[in-house]
């Protein structure tokens, strides 16, 4: 005997079982399924029979159901395409055969939802068997099969639904319910179902309420009734919204809560708004007589019903699917004596502290506050008496089950039943339960969304918010800001550059010569002395101690002074304390030979001795042994210096004419003071200095005896020797080239610096400023 | 030994001081650093000669230590290069100018025609466009000083930047009398603070060079010996 | 010259200097791929051009010549540096380092000791006998009789080495509140002190600035003396 | 020449002095023992560096220490041994971080004694596996290409403060302009008196005058490097006290 496999559960069961032995799901599916029971089939389900194209109309509706539940407030209803369904409803397959029941009157949708339903209505097994020893009483019984199947197809499936749920619920909360509360939880279970269709039915209700205009008395509502709206006895009830008039047990709805759904009244059939009127609507505990009149018959007889038997409030589909008033009537006060939010017990709260228990962070924020809301509206029930306790809950369909709106809405309008007030004055006198004026006034705002949701105030609300979004953002990825190409240092730093540029370039495109040289300086005349006091053929020994960085600096300074000594027919040796030494000689030696055309040329004018390394101690080995030193100079041939060249006439330093050092650097120009110059045994020597060094090597000039005999500091002092040697470079001196770009030049440097040094320190002191300023503050 | 003196937020150090396990590379450097210390201050002429062939060998040294900088640039290069990205590129360059350089003025010698075309197509005209950049660098600094550090002797210092600046140029030609010249202020303010505040500055760098020497040479701090 | 008298070495020469000088000049935009290669460029020359100059100058006349060439006395002479300049090319290698260490030592020791004799014979006495004959009114004294400036100008100088020397003195009293400090009188001629310093460190600074600057008219008039003949087709 | 010539002769007077300034500072070391506490003056930078210390290896960035070009021989070479204690100090604190520190230099010997000593302070701490051979790194041979070869060091590798302890020279304030472009903390002394000058400007933290020598000192890299600051606060008021007794003794005339 093959194994069924559950469509709710996907457990396998005996073959001969309806029911799943494990979630009481239906398994064998009934004969000829009605279209609202294949429209009720669980979303998910084997895919209900081919009913052609109604399915997707049908779907349609819902779907526009869904989107206006989801977008949160009411929709216009678009009448047509209500209609269409509906009457598409109307058309799905009625049995010619059978005669419609229905009264005149009725529309053709509903008359075939009740065919329909009386055809596949067989009793549904599970509410017989857990039918409780409770007789339906006779009066009952007829109204029960008019009641349609479809209703009582609702009920079962949403027994079979809300058992799953509440195992779910139980174990979520970590235990299995045990037997007392799976009964406790049954009859919550059984008054959510019969609520859940009065909010089913109330949703629908609630589209078809007409507008309430609040600020009009009473009466003048009475003469404007739109339709749909049914005046039973004094009270005018608007379905969806409740009674209008005055009496005390009539739920009061809020009247912006009316407005909200009133737009969608109209266009709903005359009969629905009716039904939905006489459903919704909550007839006063005692001796309200409902308007029958217009009530569809089947209606009108359950709310005759309900009157005779206040006593035995049968939830809906209770006593064989008779659809009593009463049952309405229940949910409302139960509405009524829990509303949200003022009167929560503690057990109630117990319910959602245990729900909270759960954890309220394990998933998403708005489950949680679902979840909690759905524990609190189960909880908001306990005090009601259910009475014949184990009936067995209404089955809603899974698409009326996801169209529940929230339940804040309907808690909303529980009506505070104790207020026992009676009118003594004005047109409604002698009533009780007359809705104060000013509340309704004063609630002209829209309802706390969260009526009958966790009491979460707004504070906690938004410090859960603002907890939930810490935890999502740990997680992403955090850009690092991206320093900003342009800033206020970047944009000086190029002002800085393009003055300077053009400041030189205005000078050298000119070519102009207008600012004097500096005048003769008396360290540049003592120079000037000692190279024009040299003998014919002179040994010099020429140190080449800058970087090439200086090379501007040291060669426009210098090259006069070398072309001096190259004129005089000096012999030069050329030596160097830095790697790059020989090479910036030779550039040197080059350079002045093209300015003054003057060329020096092969080891029989100048022999480039090399690097001395080792810094000053290279410079002391030196000075003690130059033979060993430097034995060779670095020409192609590496020529023997000492004994081919004319250096062969000195022995040591001493026999030289003279030293001349070109340095930028005042450690190296020291290094030679103190390592050669005491081994020079009156032999003259004389610097070239960058400006940088100035201030550590005038001490030696201007010592007593001198340690320095002669001295030409940078631009200036290159100048000054070119304007006392008008023939040198043959009046192409470096000197007088740069020596105009660089006296404006200076200038503008000056006036940078200036005006920064001043925007800088303005804006430090307001900084200053501020920082004390909310120094004080804190 | 104890800490004679923490400073805070740098915690105290147990090692570094005499530790008893002398390795060879400390008691040569000692060795041979009392040597030709000695050579300086004992008049004796073999001390002094023992002293200059001392550090004769060392500069011979000092090159081969050159070689393996060369060798060390290679090493971090080549890694670059291996490990790839736009930084690889750059390191090939660095890499290749090396090599071919190195065979060029090896064959040709330091003053050889294409060495000294090497030197004066390259290396002179970036160096000294680098030294060209230096002069905004520096304008830009002395500008911001204010903003870095306001006091007194940032105002002193700016000020002593900009009239030496305006004393050693004419301003459009205009020789300004008692700023420019021998005899100006630029050149009293060269010759006496700057030469004083320079002498003051030379001798606090001497003791403190002869502070740490000495504690080297007594293997207080020992550099080497990695 | 203009560039139709350069040989072409020359030429080529020429305009890469022009170049290179135009891709530094970048820099002042901020750190770009232009200048990165010409720094990169840059480091390789220099390095190469240094070692080549190195061993012409050092390794080669004064290690392998008189290894190959010379006596042997010679040899003997240069087997120390010879066998310690082997040791420390183990350095190169991050698992032989250790072997080198002997070396380093060595450099150390006798570089520390050249320092040291440096800083006393070099700096010290040199300095301090510079200060006191400041004074010298026998000697120093200038010859056209003005000796009043001659002593303020050296009472000037003293006073700013003094207090220059002064300004670094480290040593502090603790307080009871407040960072440790030094002595009133101390910290007053601290701060006189303080002023000499500012001015040199400012006339260095001008001093550095000035070598920079002429450096960039230098490069500016190179460029222009390349372009304006490239643009007019001489 | 008898003793009294060669103790006034230069040399005997720098044996001396040599000698003297020796015994204080073992003097000084062994005093200090017995009585701790001996105060120093403040000096922000590096009060400064020890706060960047603690920032770089907080956020995960990496500490530059560059020891110029000076080489390891004479004054400005022992500006650069003095630098290498700087380094041992600050890679013992900064070991911990996620980006070690790197040790950058423009000379052969130095290069190669930036390894030693990076390699000797991982094995003192224990962390021997973390040492590698290319933080100590030679960035260039010639002062400038040196400073050029620093830059893409301070810009590539999130460097977040750079210590200048060594030899420079003027191009000193283009490593310390790279480090003011990206936000980074500039802490800077050297021997040379041209760079002393231009780090006054370029960067936040110079270190003047001797203050570089004191360096050892204020980061507690040993008892002697206190004592011997004691030492030489002595003699610089001995060289005061010639220095002022010698010229007013020349003014009278009397040497």
């Amino acid at each position: 005997m093959a194994d069924v496999r559950c469509p709710m559960c996907g457990k396998p069961n005996p073959e001969e079982l309806e029911l799943c032995q494990f979630c009481q799901a239906r398994i064998k599916p009934l004969e000829g399924r009605s279209p609202a029971e294949e429209f009720n089939s669980p979303i998910g389900a084997e895919p209900p029979l081919d009913t052609g194209g109604e399915q997707d109309s049908i779907d349609e509706w819902l779907n526009f159901l869904r989107q206006s539940e989801d977008e949160g407030e009411p929709r216009p209803f678009d009448e047509e395409q209500l209609a269409d369904w509906m009457k598409e409803d109307l058309d799905i397959k009625m049995p010619e055969s059978q005669e419609p029941l229905e009264p005149e009157g009725t529309p053709d949708w509903l008359s075939s939802l009740r065919s329909i339903a009386d055809e596949d209505a067989p009793e549904p097994p599970d509410v017989e068997k857990a039918q409780p020893a409770v007789e339906p009483s006779p009066a009952d019984s007829s109204e029960e099969n008019e009641v349609p199947g479809w209703l009582s197809k609702l009920r079962s499936r949403r027994t079979a639904e809300e058992g799953e749920a509440d195992q779910e619920f139980a174990f979520q909360l970590g235990e299995e319910p045990k037997i007392s509360e799976q009964a406790g939880i049954q009859e919550d279970r059984s008054a959510i179902s019969t609520e859940s269709v009065s909010d089913w039915l109330s949703e629908l209700r609630g589209e078809e309420a007409p507008v309430v205009d609040s600020s009009q008395p009473p009466e003048l509502v009475q003469e404007e009734l739109p339709a749909g709206q049914v005046e039973i006895g004094e009270e005018v009830v608007q379905p969806g919204v409740g009674v209008v008039s005055q009496d005390e047990d009539i739920p009061v709805v809020e009247a912006d809560r009316a407005s909200e759904i009133q737009p969608q009244t109209e266009e709903i059939p005359d009969w629905l708004a009716g039904i939905v009127a006489g459903g919704a609507a909550v007839a006063a505990a005692e001796g309200v007589e409902a308007d029958l009149d217009n009530l569809p018959e089947w209606l009108a007889d359950l709310e005759k019903s309900s009157a005779l038997d206040r006593e035995e409030i049968v939830p809906f589909g209770e006593e064989g699917e008779e659809l009593t008033f009463d049952w309405l009537q229940t949910q409302v006060r139960a509405g009524q004596e829990t509303p949200y939010g003022e009167e929560l017990t503690s057990d109630t709260l117990g319910t959602e502290a245990d729900t909270r228990g759960v954890g309220p962070f394990v998933g998403d924020l708005s489950d949680f506050l679902e979840e909690a809301e759905l524990s609190s509206l189960e909880a908001a029930q306990p005090g009601v008496e259910q009475p014949g306790g184990d009936l067995s809950p209404a089955e809603l369909p899974t698409w009326l089950e996801a169209m529940r709106p929230v339940d804040a809405a309907a808690g909303v309008y529980a009506i505070d039943a104790q207020d026992g007030q009676v009118e003594s004055s004005g047109p409604l006198a002698g009533m009780q339960g007359v809705l104060p004026a000013e509340p309704e006034i004063a609630r002209l705002k829209k309802p706390a969304v969260y009526a009958l949701r966790l009491q979460v105030t707004e504070s906690q609300r938004a410090h859960a918010s603002l907890l939930d979004e810490l935890v999502k953002s740990e997680g992403e990825p955090k850009e690092i800001p991206g320093r900003p190409a342009v800033t206020s240092p970047y944009l000086f730093r190029l002002i800085i550059f393009a003055v300077l540029i053009s400041t030189i370039l205005w000078q050298v495109f000119t070519g102009s010569r207008t600012s004097p040289l500096p005048g003769l300086m008396p360290e540049t005349f003592d120079t000037s002395e000692i190279i024009d006091n040299l003998p014919e053929n002179a040994l010099v020994l020429l140190g080449v101690d800058y970087d090439p960085a200086l090379a501007g600096e040291m060669e426009a300074a210098a090259a006069s002074l070398v072309d001096h000594m190259m004129l005089k027919g000096a012999y030069l040796g050329l030596v160097s304390t830095s790697s790059t030494g020989p090479a910036l000689g030779e550039h040197l030696i080059a350079t002045v030979g093209s300015l003054s055309g003057n060329r020096y040329q092969g080891i029989e004018m100048y022999a480039n001795l090399g690097y001395l390394p080792g810094g000053a101690s290279g410079l002391q080995a030196f000075a003690q042994a130059p033979r060993q030193v430097a034995p060779f100079a670095l020409d192609p041939e590496t020529t023997a210096v000492w004994s081919n060249t004319p250096l062969q006439a000195a022995q040591d330093l001493a026999g030289f004419d003279l030293v001349a050092v070109i340095t930028d650097d005042s450690d190296k120009a020291r290094a030679w003071i103190e390592q050669v110059q005491p081994t020079l045994n009156g032999t003259p020597l004389i610097m070239v200095i960058s400006t940088q060094a100035e201030p550590l090597v005038r001490p030696y000039y201007q010592a007593n005896p001198k340690q320095v005999d002669g001295m030409v500091v940078g631009l200036a002092g290159g100048g000054s020797y070119e304007q006392s040697h008008q023939d040198l470079l043959a009046g192409n001196g470096l000197a007088r080239k740069y020596w105009d770009a660089f006296s404006l030049s200076v200038l503008a440097a000056v006036v940078l610096i200036a005006v920064g040094g001043f925007v800088n320190l303005v804006t430090n002191l307001l900084n200053a400023q501020k920082q004390s300023k909310a120094d004080k503050k804190r | 030994m104890g800490s004679g003196c923490d400073h805070p937020g740098w915690g105290s150090i147990e090692t570094g001081g005499a530790d008893m396990k002398i390795p060879v590379a400390a008691a040569i450097a000692i060795a041979f650093g009392l040597v030709v210390l000695a050579g300086y201050f004992l008049p004796l002429p073999e001390l002094v000669s023992l002293r200059t062939i001392l550090v004769q060998w060392s500069m011979i040294i000092a090159s081969t230590a050159l070689f393996v900088g060369v060798a060390n640039l290679l090493r971090v290069h080549w890694f670059k290069l291996r490990k790839g990205g736009t930084a690889s590129a750059y390191s090939f360059l660095l890499i290749a100018s090396l090599l071919v350089t190195l065979v060029v003025v090896g064959l040709y010698g330091p003053t050889g025609s294409w060495s000294l075309w090497i030197f004066n197509s390259i290396q002179f005209p970036i160096e000294s466009s680098l030294m060209a950049i230096l002069a905004v660098v520096l304008i830009y600094s002395a500008a911001r000083l204010m903003r870095r550090r306001m006091d007194l002797f940032s105002l002193l210092f700016g000020m002593a930047v900009l009239l030496v600046l305006l004393g050693s140029a004419p301003i459009f030609g205009i020789e300004i009398p008692f700023l420019y010249g021998p005899d100006g202020l630029r050149s009293l303010i060269v010759q006496i603070p700057a030469v004083a505040g320079a002498r003051g500055i030379l001798l606090g760098v001497a003791l403190g060079t002869i502070a740490t020497g000495l504690r080297i040479l007594i293997g207080a701090d020992r550099p080497y010996g990695g | 010259m203009s560039l139709a008298d350069m040989s072409l070495p020359d030429l080529v020469g020429t305009l890469l200097g022009f170049f290179l000088t135009l891709m530094v000049f970048s820099y002042a935009f901020g750190d770009n791929a232009l200048f990165r290669a010409t720094i990169h460029i840059f480091i390789g020359v220099s390095a190469g051009y240094a070692a080549i100059v190195a061993w012409y100058n050092v390794i080669w006349p004064q290690l392998f010549l008189p290894l190959v060439f010379g006596s042997q006395s010679e040899r003997l002479y240069i087997l120390f540096p010879l066998v310690l300049s082997g040791l420390l090319l183990f350095k190169a290698s991050p698992r032989l380092s250790w072997v080198g260490s002997p070396a380093v030592a060595y450099l150390v020791g006798v570089g520390v000791a050249v320092g040291i004799g440096g800083a006393i014979l070099g700096t010290i006495f040199p300095q301090t006998q510079a200060t006191i004959n400041l004074l010298d009114t026998g000697a120093g004294a200038p010859p056209d009789g003005s000796l009043l400036f001659f002593i303020a100008q050296g009472v000037l100088i003293i006073l700013g080495t003094v207090t220059t020397l002064i300004y670094f003195h480290f040593g502090a009293r603790n307080r009871v509140s407040g960072a440790p400090r030094r002595p009133e009188w101390v910290e007053f001629l601290a701060r006189v002190g303080q002023v000499f310093i500012a001015i040199t460190l400012g006339v260095i600074f001008a001093g550095v600035f000035t070598a920079s600057l002429t450096a960039m008219i230098e490069r500016v008039q190179f460029i222009y003396d390349v372009f304006v003949p490239l643009l007019t087709g001489q | 020449m008898n003793i009294v010539d060669i103790l006034i002769s230069p040399e005997g007077l720098g044996l001396v002095f040599l000698v003297v300034f020796l015994g204080s500072m073992i003097v000084f070391a062994v005093a200090g023992k017995n009585r701790p506490g001996q105060n120093l003056r403040g000096i922000v930078a590096f009060s400064r560096l020890g706060k960047a210390v603690g920032l770089a290896v907080e956020a995960g960035k990496r500490l530059h220490i560059s020891l110029g070009w000076g080489g390891v021989s004479g004054m400005q070479g022992i500006s650069g041994l003095l630098g290498l204690s700087v380094v041992e100090r600050i890679a013992r604190l900064a070991s911990i971080s996620d980006r070690p520190p790197v040790v950058s230099s423009g000379e052969g010997t130095l290069g190669i004694l930036s390894q030693d000593t990076l390699s000797k302070t991982y094995r003192t701490i224990g962390e021997a596996r973390q040492y590698d051979s290319g933080q100590g790194r030679v960035s260039g041979l010639t002062p400038f290409s040196y400073a050029a070869g620093v830059l893409p060091n301070i810009y590539d590798e999130q460097v977040s403060a750079t210590v200048l302890a060594g030899h420079f020279g003027s191009e000193v304030a283009l490593i310390a302009d790279a480090s003011e472009r990206t936000d980074g903390l500039t802490l800077a002394g050297s021997d040379s008196i041209q760079a002393q000058a231009v780090m006054v400007a370029a960067a936040q933290e110079p270190l003047i005058g001797e203050e570089l020598y004191a360096a050892g000192a204020y980061v507690n890299a040993g008892p002697l490097h206190a004592s011997s600051l004691r030492a030489q606060d002595i003699f610089r008021w001995v060289l005061v006290v010639i220095i002022l007794v010698g010229a007013a003794l020349k003014l009278v005339g009397l040497i």
